[in-house]
């Protein structure tokens, strides 16, 4: 399927078909309705385009920064459908639910349609030229430190236009902020391989374990690792791999472990230091280091039975290579990085590293590498508020109203900027506060490259490409924000620019050699670059350089209890709605919590047993209280949960963010702590405690899972077969 | 031998005999004029019959798919792109300022689509698939294309703006689905699939000599209704 | 129609029945589902909304149990968990379960319907004919699986359940079903239709792999796989074959063995005769850990 | 005890029972607009329910039917007695009958009208309820002869019809009595059309009986398979509570045991309301009682062959389903129907009680609610738990729309016999005068031969 931009543009056109017309009234009309309905034409068509068939066009998932590529199916200039598109190495034509929702973030009915001005507390619409100029008058005279640009993980051309953008003003304050950045654990695997995020073969291991790494919910790259687990599970060489999974809270791939070991909140660190003992292989420096955990010790602090720890020792120990990973269940405390560092040194002791874990590679461009993002920005650019040390902020793809732990009181602290604009596609909590709100085209309908963080194999840069015209005409495209600002400021460097598509095409050209696009013309080039979506390069590799050190790995003694507030708070990362950027879409509103079936909603996991000691059952609405705040939501006793533990799921209790958002369950950012990690100043979202009391009321959790309770009754519906009798390599 | 018996028993019978012959008679292939669809009142009178018409009446004879040329390719037969009118007539001087010509190029101009209406227009519940009956009769079978698309759409080549002539109701499609239609035995379309729930019809060999097997149209209700 | 044929042929009412000597040609499609892959990340789920057209019904009415998932993922728990002298962890994990129309060869629900809506395909399918439909709900009431779905409420119009511009999402190939009528899983018949409309046009029938479901499309780990069973290349047939499960049986002989099987094929609830098309791959509990 | 007085005169038969078509009391308009009120009721749930979709009537996916259905079955069940009582006591030559078969037969036809209606409103599409119909049609489609449901419903509109036939033609010679004796009106006009110029000749009623004896054999297998389908509606389907052989005669006994129920309601009401004391005596009331009980019995019989061939056979579901009904979140309901349908009838086992009016009456509305119940308690529990345990779902609660409909349906049925009751005779005066003479001539040891005309003839 050849197509070049520009004429492309006209056949995005939405047309109207007989056979394809969308008709409402499915089983209504019953009967031919002759010369009722219109049918538009083509004015002009490609022969590639013919009404009632599809036509598919590559492009760039832009749900969460996985980077997997896409493959839109589009009928009649309408984007029906994504698929994934096979040639990417990340996703291999897969996709998760969380992707598959993007169109409905792009047809949302939810979303900003004109740029908007502050007057009192109400927007009133302006045009985009007032709204340009308004930025221009508001900038002058203001030096680059009184500005702040905050955004989510960026990367591609963007990057690179946002970088030029504050460069022309000096500035040098851009926060990159995400609310669920595994932070710590890039900078222990900074220390520990050398690399932020090197590649993990999960398919060749032969068992893997993860401290409360849930890299098939919602970790990292969990479409590419679900794909590496199916072969793992397949066993390489015959053996089927063994998961275990150790963690407070039973997540996703919890629920596929073999074993899933349920540890005290914040001793993951203790118990990879006991299992290094019991393996008894380590030497020199570490050996001593981890003399002191004994199994009877390091079991007393950990609740992990003795026999526990040897069976694991026992198994790594036979089976090699093997993969140990560490998650946001280790990382999210005081200690985080120590935890990190501990779990890391696993993977040295067992010789993983080099097998198992590897040298990703990187693209040949730097300016383009994504800007990751993390918590430790949120604070510095919150203290600067705090201080009022800004006249300007942006912001773009980051709400942090919603997702700033409660401690911070970053609302508050946001008021106090001077001039506040916001890019945004909806009006979230963030973008209420701002002073001008600019709509965004939706990432289906806007142009861009992407550079994913964690590269699956080779490097590759993704194209974002239109699947089909703006949606509503008011909208605008990011890069082409950025470009007309731009312009503001440096007007000869980027007169020639006629749009960001030109940007991009010409800077892509200007590449070609270094994008494999050798001795081909330039239009051929980028109609092919086009047509893939995916640009492929081999990329440059830096061996993996980390030392397997101990030194400064000192793991503090697990809290011992508080009385006051007795229970550990554990935010959960639901797998589709993540930190909540997406809660409006209905779809992934309407699909069942996989482990509990509750839709619509949150809720506070209980284990069954700690749930009898208070007199909690299904269905109560409790009040659970931190420090910093309380909220009030349903009960549901779940036994993959550390008694000692509660778990709440982050995303849902919106304020705003349009009718499929506001106002279901509950926002327990809200209550979080401030506490941060020693090292990296990483947000230690594991670290609230809290206590749960009853309100009295109580309602009907609504759910999938019926009153038989997930349980198999009489017939057999879920089998089970024991690993003995079955060898998956020799199945069909 | 009593009355009331014997009324009775003649009415039941007279009750049963009629419905059953009114069910065992074919369905009523509609073709007066009360089958006919409404004038569309379309926004350029197109006229079919010049294009498509016989040469003695002044026709040009295109074939239909030269203008509706998705047919042949996609389930809707769609309306040409505006592109492809305009394609021969701005080198048809003769016609140029007809009335109906220039508001075509009106059109043109504004690179606006004409706004057609719909005169075949089947209810949402219901897919129509004229590749394959096209790829069937026309390319399999080597009809005249004119008596293919005949079938449904009635004698185009005669009307100005399309009027359906045919009743297009579920019964009128299922009774020429009944029809054998010989199978070609190499190259053919595969005859799996024939058996239809309410008619019951498997397809049978027409003689034993050749293996040439006869089959009705594809036939169960998922082939229309999705 | 008429009434001889009505007589003559009343025996293949449901024709095709498995027990027939030569059941589908040429094709009979079918599916299995590998459990011990299958994560329960939903995405099967999300991806049949997107193809099919399925209503988000919303809180309140999800709550009164009319959720419209055709594939909803089932999770299961150890029988012992959380019991009184059970385990007090699943630390052996939970089971997922994808649960959709089985697409039955004797399928319950056919016999029911008082106006054939829902009847046999000769590709050995259980066709759902929304138009027909009256709404008597007996298919459902008859399902063993409980995998039909039907339409309390008319939520493309008075329930608004797509504003304006998510019309535009809609898939034109499905009809948009309104109120009063039942629907479930079709294997994404839209999409098997148009295979065999290309296959049909150039003389043959439909490869292997050619046509995909949704949900088979979608799912990262491979779980799912779809495909034409009389075609000994296709990939489920291969797999039926090597577990063992025959179409047509309603108690397989590999169960009958002696200590049992090491073959992990099944189909659930076989013992009631609907004769499933969907075959489950069980779950493998693993034994060194 | 007699059944009837032997004495009395004929002409004071015609009185008596012409009295009841006298413009009615106060009394009887008030209970009248009660009853259209109950019918708005009803009308007004259908009208929400059509407009809104069947989720209003709070039903779910794994629930799909509720109350309706069982309604339904109740009102099929009631029409048994009609057909019982007429059809099957006329050939048993059982002459206690006589004075009450035709009320009875009445209650059929309307009884039959009210389930009618249930259909309609449980489908979901009731507008496209045509294409149930084996009729020929355009789109050349036959509905399936498979379903129980389509044998349902031409098994329903059969004896709906034909039980129609049967109440008028055993009406005609009385229609015209009532003819002779009304004054000019509508009514005159209406009796002189209904009764086909019925003279009482003696062909005439030679032809009547025939007719009427070829009815009544007809209608009796009719009315046994009607309810023997019902049955399969349910025997027929593999679900647990449901697939049970013993469903149909289950089911029957289950009809003569409402019908019978609501006899006795309805001769406690008319023998007051119409002063019938001396035709719907105590000894014919003491009669029905006693079938009643024995009926009871037998239902109460069936019911306990079901719970053990439950019991005892392999199917853990349908066990499962069982003990659900007995200790799950339907047991009260269940506790309910086993009360009223098989404790309560043992008081007619005394005597004392048989023709104990205030008891009786008491008895037999108690008797209707346990039948009701049991029809319920078919429909729902299966669904509560049925073979599948992840579509459990123990806490469906009907919503008010199907409580309106239920309790509206009850409206329709009272409207209907009301207004039956004024214009057409509820009690079949020339067999009431055939059963007082056959009497008086068994006490007088009297050839009755060659009186029979006359008898006939006395009817002027």
């Amino acid at each position: 399927m050849m197509d070049s931009g520009f004429d492309r543009r006209d056949f995005l056109k939405v047309m109207g078909w007989s056979g394809a017309a969308v008709a409402l009234s499915g089983c209504g009309n019953t009967s031919i309705e002759d010369g009722k309905e219109t049918v538009v034409s083509y004015v002009e068509a490609a022969d590639y385009v013919i009404p009632g068939i599809g036509v598919y066009y590559n492009s760039s998932c832009a749900q969460c920064d996985a980077g997997c590529s896409i493959n839109g199916r589009v009928r009649e200039g309408r984007v029906l459908k994504l698929e994934g598109n096979p040639a990417s190495a990340i996703n291999r034509g897969k996709m998760c639910g969380l992707g598959q929702a993007g169109v409905q973030h792009h047809y949302n009915p939810d979303r900003l349609r004109e740029p908007l001005l502050r007057n009192g507390d109400k927007g009133e619409t302006i045009t985009w030229e007032k709204a340009y100029a308004l930025i221009a008058e508001k900038l002058k005279g203001v030096s680059g430190e009184e500005i702040a640009f905050l955004s989510g993980g960026v990367s591609g051309h963007l990057k690179v236009l946002l970088g030029n953008y504050l460069a022309s003003f000096g500035c040098k304050n851009h926060f990159v902020y995400e609310a669920l950045a595994p932070g710590v654990v890039r900078a222990a695997n900074k220390k520990a391989y050398g690399a932020e995020m090197p590649r993990y073969n999960i398919n060749k291991a032969k068992v893997v374990l993860s401290f409360g790494a849930d890299f098939i919910g919602a970790w990292v790259s969990p479409v590419h690792f679900s794909q590496q687990y199916a072969q793992f599970r397949k066993g390489v060489d015959g053996q089927r791999g063994v998961l275990i999974q150790v963690e407070p809270k039973m997540t996703l791939t919890g629920a596929n472990a073999d074993r899933w070991i349920p540890v005290r909140p914040g001793t993951e660190g203790i118990l990879a230091l006991g299992i290094i003992n019991a393996l008894g292989t380590a030497t020199g420096d570490i050996a001593a280091a981890v003399k002191g955990y004994d199994k009877a010790r390091v079991s007393k602090e950990t609740g992990v039975p003795p026999g526990q720890i040897d069976k694991i020792a026992a198994i790594l120990k036979l089976r090699s290579p093997s993969l140990v990973l560490a998650g946001g269940a280790a990382e999210g405390y005081a200690h985080g990085s120590q935890n990190a560092a501990a779990i890391n040194l696993l993977n040295h002791v067992l010789g993983n590293v080099g097998k198992t874990v590897e040298a990703a590679a990187a693209v040949p461009f730097p300016q383009m590498v994504p800007a990751k993002g993390n918590t430790a920005a949120l604070k510095s650019l919150n203290d600067g508020l705090a201080a009022g040390k800004y006249k300007v902020l942006f912001n773009y793809a980051a709400n942090p109203v919603f997702t700033a732990p409660g401690a911070l009181k970053f609302k508050d602290n946001l008021s106090k900027a001077g001039f506040k604009v916001a890019f945004a596609h909806y009006l979230d909590e963030t973008a209420l506060q701002a002073d001008l709100v600019l709509p965004l085209n939706s990432a289906l309908e806007d142009w861009g490259t992407q550079v994913p963080e964690y590269m699956a194999e080779g490097a590759q840069i993704n194209i974002l490409q239109p699947l089909m015209e703006n949606l509503h005409p008011n909208t605008r495209g990011m890069g082409d924000i950025l470009l007309a600002l731009l312009k503001q400021r440096r007007p000869e460097e980027y007169k020639n620019y006629e749009d960001y598509y030109a940007y991009l095409r010409a800077a892509m050209l200007q590449n070609k050699v270094a994008l494999g696009g050798n001795g081909k013309d330039d239009d051929s080039f980028w109609n092919e670059t086009l047509t893939k979506g995916i640009i492929k390069l081999a990329g440059t590799t830096t061996a993996l350089s980390g030392k397997a050190g101990v030194a400064g790995l000192k793991l503090p003694a697990p809290t011992e209890n508080d009385e006051q507030y007795p229970l550990q708070l554990i935010p959960s990362v639901n797998i589709s709605l993540r930190d909540g950027r997406h809660s409006n879409q209905p779809w992934l509103q309407e699909s069942p919590d996989p482990l509990t079936t509750i839709v619509w909603d949150s809720w506070v996991e209980i284990h069954p047993k700690k749930a009898a000691e208070l007199g909690i059952v299904e269905g109560d609405i409790v009040e659970v209280t931190s420090r910093t705040g309380s909220i009030k939501t349903q009960a549901y006793l779940f036994p993959g949960i550390h008694p000692d533990a509660i778990s709440i799921p982050l995303g849902q209790g919106h304020e705003a963010l349009g009718r499929y958002a506001k106002g279901y369950g509950v926002n327990p950012f809200q209550i979080l702590d401030a506490v941060f990690d020693r090292e990296t100043g990483e947000l230690a979202m594991y670290e609230t405690r809290v206590k749960v009391n009853k309100t009295g009321q109580r309602v009907i959790v609504v759910k999938d899972e019926s009153a038989a309770g997930a349980k198999q009754i009489r017939e057999k519906i879920a089998g089970r077969v024991s690993s003995d009798n079955v060898d998956l390599s020799k199945e069909v | 031998m009593h009355r009331f018996l014997r009324i009775s028993v003649l009415l039941t019978g007279l009750f049963a005999a009629v419905s059953i012959s009114a069910a065992e008679s074919p369905q009523p292939v509609p073709m007066t004029e009360d089958s006919l669809g409404p004038l569309v009142e379309q926004p350029i009178e197109f006229p079919h019959n010049r294009h498509a018409g016989d040469a003695d009446k002044g026709g040009m004879q295109i074939n239909c798919m030269y203008c509706h040329t998705y047919a042949r390719r996609s389930a809707v037969a769609g309306i040409p792109p505006l592109q492809k009118c305009i394609g021969c007539h701005q080198s048809i001087e003769s016609v140029r300022e007809t009335p109906r010509i220039k508001k075509l190029f009106e059109y043109w101009d504004a690179k606006k689509a004409v706004p057609w209406k719909k005169v075949h227009d089947l209810p949402d519940f219901v897919r129509f698939n004229h590749e394959r009956h096209i790829k069937r009769f026309i390319e399999q079978q080597n009809r005249p294309f004119q008596e293919v698309c005949g079938y449904c759409h009635g004698n185009v080549k005669e009307m100005t703006v399309a009027r359906r002539s045919k009743a297009l109701s579920m019964g009128w499609c299922a009774s020429c689905h009944q029809k054998d239609h010989a199978v070609m035995a190499e190259g053919g379309t595969p005859i799996g699939g024939q058996a239809y729930w309410y008619t019951f019809y498997k397809p049978q060999a027409a003689d034993a000599s050749t293996d040439a097997l006869k089959a009705k149209g594809p036939n169960d209700c998922w082939q229309c209704h999705k | 129609m008429s009434v001889s044929n009505l007589l003559e042929n009343w025996s293949q009412f449901r024709h095709y029945h498995p027990v027939d000597d030569k059941p589908h040609d040429p094709y009979k499609w079918a599916m299995s589902i590998d459990l011990d892959a299958c994560v329960g990340c939903n995405a099967c789920s999300v991806a049949c909304y997107a193809e099919n057209n399925l209503p988000v019904v919303g809180k309140e009415k999800y709550a009164h149990g009319m959720s419209m998932h055709w594939m909803r993922i089932e999770h299961y728990w150890d029988e012992d968990v959380g019991e009184e002298g059970g385990r007090e962890f699943p630390d052996q994990g939970a089971q997922f379960l994808p649960m959709m129309c089985q697409q039955c060869e004797a399928a319950p629900c056919e016999t029911v319907c008082p106006v054939g809506a829902t009847n046999h395909t000769a590709d050995g399918l259980n066709s759902q004919i929304y138009n027909r439909c009256v709404g008597s709900r007996y298919c459902e009431a008859n399902c063993p699986y409980k995998v039909r779905y039907f339409n309390w409420y008319d939520y493309p119009t008075t329930d608004n359940v797509w504003p304006a511009e998510m019309t535009q999402q809609l898939n034109p190939d499905v009809t948009v079903r309104g109120k009063g009528v039942m629907e479930k899983c079709t294997f994404c018949v839209q999409r098997l239709s148009a295979a065999k409309v290309t296959a049909k046009s150039e003389g043959r029938i439909v490869h292997d792999g050619e046509v995909q479901t949704a949900c088979q499309q979608v799912c990262p780990v491979g779980a799912i796989s779809f495909g034409n069973l009389i075609d000994p290349q296709s990939r489920v047939h291969k797999q039926w074959r090597a577990q063992q499960v025959e179409l047509d049986k309603d108690r397989q002989a590999k169960d009958e063995k002696e200590g049992g099987t090491n073959l992990r094929g099944y189909r659930i609830l076989e013992n009631m005769r609907p004769y499933p098309s969907v075959m489950y791959l069980e779950r493998v509990r693993e034994s060194a850990i | 005890m007699k059944d009837i007085r032997e004495d009395i005169a004929w002409a004071k038969i015609n009185q008596d029972v012409l009295k009841s078509l006298e413009n009615p009391r106060k009394l009887y308009w008030v209970i009248l607009f009660v009853a259209i009120a109950m019918v708005g009721v009803a009308v007004g749930c259908e009208i929400y329910q059509y407009s809104t979709g069947m989720g209003v009537s709070n039903k779910n996916n794994s629930h799909v039917w509720g109350l309706y259905i069982a309604t339904f079955i109740f009102w099929i069940g009631m029409s048994h007695s009609g057909t019982l009582l007429s059809a099957i006591l006329h050939l048993m030559h059982a002459d206690w009958r006589k004075p009450i078969y035709r009320f009875a037969e009445a209650m059929t036809t309307f009884s039959l009208m009210t389930a009618g209606l249930f259909v309609a409103v449980h489908l979901g599409r009731v507008w496209q309820i045509y294409y149930a119909l084996p009729y020929p049609n355009e789109r050349g489609l036959w509905p399936n002869f498979q379903s129980p449901l389509l044998w349902d419903a031409m098994a329903i509109f059969t004896y709906l019809s034909s039980s129609i036939v049967f109440l008028y033609v055993g009406m005609i010679p009385d229609l015209a009595i009532c003819r002779d004796r009304m004054h000019e009106g509508w009514r005159k006009k209406l009796y002189t059309l209904l009764s086909l110029g019925w003279e009482g000749t003696d062909r005439q009623w030679r032809n009547f009986r025939v007719t009427y004896l070829t009815i009544a054999c007809f209608l009796i297998p009719l009315a046994v398979s009607v309810h023997s389908i019902v049955a399969s509606d349910f025997a027929m389907s593999q679900q647990p509570g449901w697939h049970i052989t013993s469903f149909p005669p289950y089911f029957v006994a289950g009809a003569l045991y409402s019908g019978c129920a609501a006899i006795i309601t309805l001769f406690i009401i008319l023998r007051y309301v119409f002063r019938f004391e001396e035709y719907m005596t105590m000894g014919i009331l003491k009669k029905i009682v006693r079938l009643t009980f024995a009926i009871s019995m037998v239902w109460t019989y069936l019911n306990a062959v079901e719970f053990a061939s439950v019991w005892y056979s392999h199917d853990q579901a349908s066990k499962d389903v069982l003990i659900q009904k007995a200790i799950g979140t339907y047991a009260p309901f269940w506790w309910g129907m086993m009360f009223c349908g098989s404790v309560v009838p043992l008081t007619l086992a005394f005597k004392r009680f048989q023709t104990n009016i205030p008891v009786l009456f008491a008895v037999s509305l108690l008797l209707n609610l346990g039948m009701w119940l049991e029809r319920w308690m078919i429909v729902a529990p299966t669904f509560a738990h049925g073979i599948y345990p992840w579509a459990w779902d123990h806490d469906q609660w009907p919503s008010f729309v199907q409580w309106g409909m239920v309790f509206g349906s009850f409206g329709w049925f009272t409207l209907l016999f009301m207004v039956f009751c004024k214009v057409f005779p509820s009690v079949s005066m020339y067999e009431v005068k055939e059963m007082v003479y056959h009497r008086r001539q068994e006490t007088k040891k009297l050839e009755a031969t060659g009186k029979f005309a006359t008898a006939g003839k006395g009817a002027h």
